[in-house]
């Protein structure tokens, strides 16, 4: 597959993959390159609010079918059952509280994996669905509520005081009602409800600069991932390989089930990614109070400084690849 | 000048609610919160960088009349034993006004 | 008026203001979406800073007439009267400074209802003055020192000690040198000193994404007003009222004061949003520091959480809809 | 280590300045201030989100020598009755260098 | 309850990476730390107002047991008298848990 | 001359000089108009990060050359040589550690003057070549080094025990991989290394607001100028002097230098502003940390309260002017 190589430097030969380089030699390199916290917060709401009104004017435009629904359902249900199978991988090793936190981060998604992906099927030319972007949305928290029923499960078993911590309907508010979740959701409302005519309103602010945000975004993330590369080094190979091999797995059963779905090939790739990649937003937040014993020097770093720019360099363009490969 | 307890409290962002919470229940409504800041301890080193605050922790200061300590101290070390965080107790004079 | 029912909806189905009801949604549903405070005063600056280079532009191309002139005379002296009535309204309820601070409130204005009022029109492809800006700029200040100068009046039949409390020249200068007033007026005649030249260099920053920007800030709007919604409850019916009514009765005030002075329908829109709005950018911080024992849980929770919505939501199409009818 | 009066004010921003001012005139003229602070008192909620950052409030530490204290506190309290806020003061001793 | 001492260091942001190596030189590896402070001292005003944060100061605080405040005070003194800022130490009671 | 003055008014009556004063209008007349810090480091994050792409394409297009190396060689020597003669003139006042931090800070560059120079340059349709953004990354930190190693060889001397305060290893990262230096780099090397292709992606964002980002940056960098002209009173006049007449002394040095290497005017213009600006980004962090005895109430506010406000409103023009005049 040369086909390969050549779609991988193309996509690291673009702004936004090598100012996530940058940004991870800026830290290992100790240079004191920092973005302040509130630009970093604003411009991931930046992003959820571009990518969620492109989605719902996409969605305003294509109509609802059948055939949009059907990998709405597969992410869910894919979201939902992935926890499941990592946390009985992850049990062997972990605490029980440790595995159900990482299993939860890798059923969730990753919004700016998807939103770079986004990008690369934008610089190939190729078109992408609206209802992806309502994909990502409802693919952001049933990880979560598996992750923390399994918790509960098997903590009861070992450690009954430790039972009934948070009730379920907090969680669930937490899992739904996150912030970047939300944000996303409404945007995609806005943007179907207002259509062609207010996407035309917004259009300049949400979609002109967009690549140029992402890659300044991608600036700072490349600087926040780097610095969680040290509390990997403690945590030894068995999660160094969990995080690279997993979404690996979790890719190729997305590639069989959009190939199943007959999906275009824009969309496999969008919902691939999803399969693929790890949570550093909704999870984390709900993780912590839920599961406050859950080492955060685990999952946080693991989907921040591996999966992510693995996927993010190196993954999109592979599945694209094989996609490409096997749709032809 | 009145005598007071003055109780400060370094928690996680996501479980800084939770605090403010608990000491409403005890009686203590006002308090000082900020917001944004980092630090280190059992738990790890929260860089205060990250996307969503996770990696945060809040700083809360309230007070407290002698009496009402023991009850709201040990309140907190229910809360911290299970979610981690510094509770610190020092005494202060009030400024009445 | 099958008009209104058309107009009220066409406005709601627009991106800033179906944001700012998203907004809203997130604070009463318990969604923990937030915008950093830094982020907060950074769309508004660049909401005044636009807005100000706008009518700059425009007032240069226009030049100024005694028509323009009319108008501006008119707002001010309708922001030095308006609390006047307002607080001897309000003296039957309330205490003499917080008569006086909701007093200063109504006088003054709301900036972003202004400028979702330009974006209302532009929609409706309905041009309006340069010097309308001006006429915003001029409203901020005389109601505050109309406000503190009663209550300073009141204040000293009731209580001799807090008289003097403030001397009059540190409060002058904080009405007229306040921050967002000082930038529009400063943005205004930076627009008017370098013409469409200059306009040309900043249209591309301060014009093509300004909607885009108005929606994100109106949804940050919608999150802090919804956030002030519990404060009325304990207020009561009276002040819940007042501030749906009396914006109602300067609205009056003001088409008929426009009427009067002959004012194309746009700027007539723009002076009767105004008149309605009331402020929560000048008054408060100049009342925080000049009436300290006025109850901030009352002013700016009115002004913030019901006068503004209205204004917004239902004001701006139903103002418009009395305009369009009387002036044809 | 000196023996020092710590002193520690909590005050809505708009005023934070005629704190400043206050402990200047009383000759205290090195401070550390905190901006961005939420909080609760007496006066109601200072949520800290707003556009011109009136519901803010800025904490201000200050020390002062013992035979100072006196006259600090009680021009501070003059002001925090007015204004309202919180002053703590409690001891502590300052690393000379 | 714990007895601690409560130690505060308020030094400008360009040298607060300083202060945190030294105190894990001493064993103090826990610390809070609030950013983006402003203040004045000896050496100035520090607005808190520029590009590069030079102009910041670093609020950190930290705990330290009796016997061990004698070595890090005198190793912070040591740091302090070459770049500046501010020192205090109090006592506290650490809420175990 | 006249057209010196023409010159002058054409630049001051441009959006970014009109909000330089406006700024320092505000703090002057204490308003409390204030950005908050935050947005002030993404702005100036943002300009780094497009003149650096900007600078990087334009190289892309214009490859290396010999006559591309050749004012980058000159500007690194100055930014060698200049603190030298700064340090002695100044020693003869100020103490060696007052006297190292000065020169450091003016044989160093200033990246705002810089960009407001591109930005005069395109007003006047002059072109500029992508090496010169090379120069200004380059010229950032020699100077830092020499100051402190004349601080070092002079406090040797005088005062034994501070000798050796900090090793020569951090300070050269400190000044080679201070954050914006590096980032300034890094968008040079992205820009270069995506070439056209990546530019047209960015383009939307780094170009188009471009002068609008600038101007509300200049707006605060004049609140935050004006904040320091309190410091400079008590310095006394030989600083003040020094503040002005010494960019004026570099200037013509670098005029002469660009003569007998015949840049094009536009390369001239800003290889004169290189060396005639003084450094209030990369020097006094590293100045803070190395130098921690220097007064920063005199190194800043010389930069930023004088040398900065007199390049930007009246250096700029008159440097172009004589150069024009020389040039033709
Ligand atoms: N000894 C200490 N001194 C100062 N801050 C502390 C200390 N211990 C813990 N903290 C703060 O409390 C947070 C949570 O503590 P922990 O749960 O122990 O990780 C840390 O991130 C620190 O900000
Ligand atoms: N007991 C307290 N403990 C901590 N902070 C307080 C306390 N009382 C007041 N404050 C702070 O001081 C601010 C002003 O207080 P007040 O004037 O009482 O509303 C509040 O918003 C709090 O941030
Ligand atoms: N007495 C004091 N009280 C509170 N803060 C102080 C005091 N002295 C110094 N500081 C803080 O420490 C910083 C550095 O102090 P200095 O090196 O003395 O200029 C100042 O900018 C203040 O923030
Ligand atoms: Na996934
Ligand atoms: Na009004
Ligand atoms: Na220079």
């Amino acid at each position: 597959m040369t086909v390969d190589a050549s779609l991988v430097l193309a996509n690291i030969l673009t702004p936004p993959i090598l100012f996530f380089l940058l940004g991870m030699a800026a830290t290992l390199l100790r240079s004191d390159l920092e973005i302040p916290q509130p630009i970093t917060r604003a411009l991931s709401l930046y992003l959820l609010f571009s990518i969620g009104m492109h989605g719902g004017v996409a969605l305003a435009r294509s109509g609802f079918h059948l055939a949009t629904l059907l990998p709405l359902g597969v992410g869910v249900l894919g979201s939902a059952l992935v926890p499941l199978v990592a946390f009985f991988v992850l049990r062997r090793r972990l605490s029980v509280e440790d595995a159900a936190a990482i299993a939860a981060t890798y059923g969730s998604i990753s919004a700016v994996t998807f939103i770079t992906a986004t990008s690369f099927l934008e610089d190939q030319g190729v078109a992408f669905g609206g209802h992806m972007v309502a994909a990502m949305a409802l693919m952001e928290s049933p990880a979560i509520l598996v992750g923390v029923l399994l918790a509960r499960r098997y903590q009861a078993v070992e450690n009954g005081a430790a039972k009934g911590e948070t009730a379920l309907g907090p969680l669930l508010r937490e899992a739904l009602l996150n912030g970047p979740v939300f944000l996303l959701f409404g945007s995609l409302l806005v943007g179907l409800a207002t259509g062609e005519k207010g996407w035309a309103t917004v259009k300049p602010f949400a979609d002109a600069p967009f690549r140029g945000v992402l890659s300044l975004f991608l600036l700072d993330m490349g600087i926040i991932a780097a610095r969680r590369l040290d509390a990997l080094r403690a945590s030894g190979l068995f999660l160094t390989t969990f995080a690279l091999a997993f979404p690996l797995l979790n890719a190729s059963v997305a590639i069989a089930a959009s190939a199943l779905m007959d999906l275009p090939a824009g969309d496999a790739l969008l919902l691939t990614v999803l399969f693929a990649s790890a949570s550093y937003i909704a999870v984390p937040a709900a993780v912590r109070v839920a599961l406050p014993r859950a080492n955060a020097s685990l999952y946080l770093p693991m989907s921040l400084a591996l999966t992510f720019p693995f996927n993010v360099a190196l993954g999109i363009p592979l599945y694209y690849a094989v996609i490409t490969a096997l749709w032809s | 000048m009145e005598n007071v307890h003055r109780i400060e409290i370094v928690i996680d962002a996501p479980n800084s609610g939770r605090v403010l919470e608990l000491l409403a229940d005890q009686g203590l409504r006002d308090y000082t919160l900020i917001g944004g800041v980092s630090g280190a301890g059992e738990r790890g080193v929260q860089r205060g960088d990250d996307i969503t605050g996770v990696s945060n922790n809040t700083y809360i200061l309230t007070t407290c009349l002698p009496e009402r300590l023991e009850a709201v101290t040990s309140a907190l070390r229910a809360l911290l034993s299970r979610v981690g965080g510094l509770c610190l107790v020092s005494d202060a004079r009030r400024v009445r006004h």
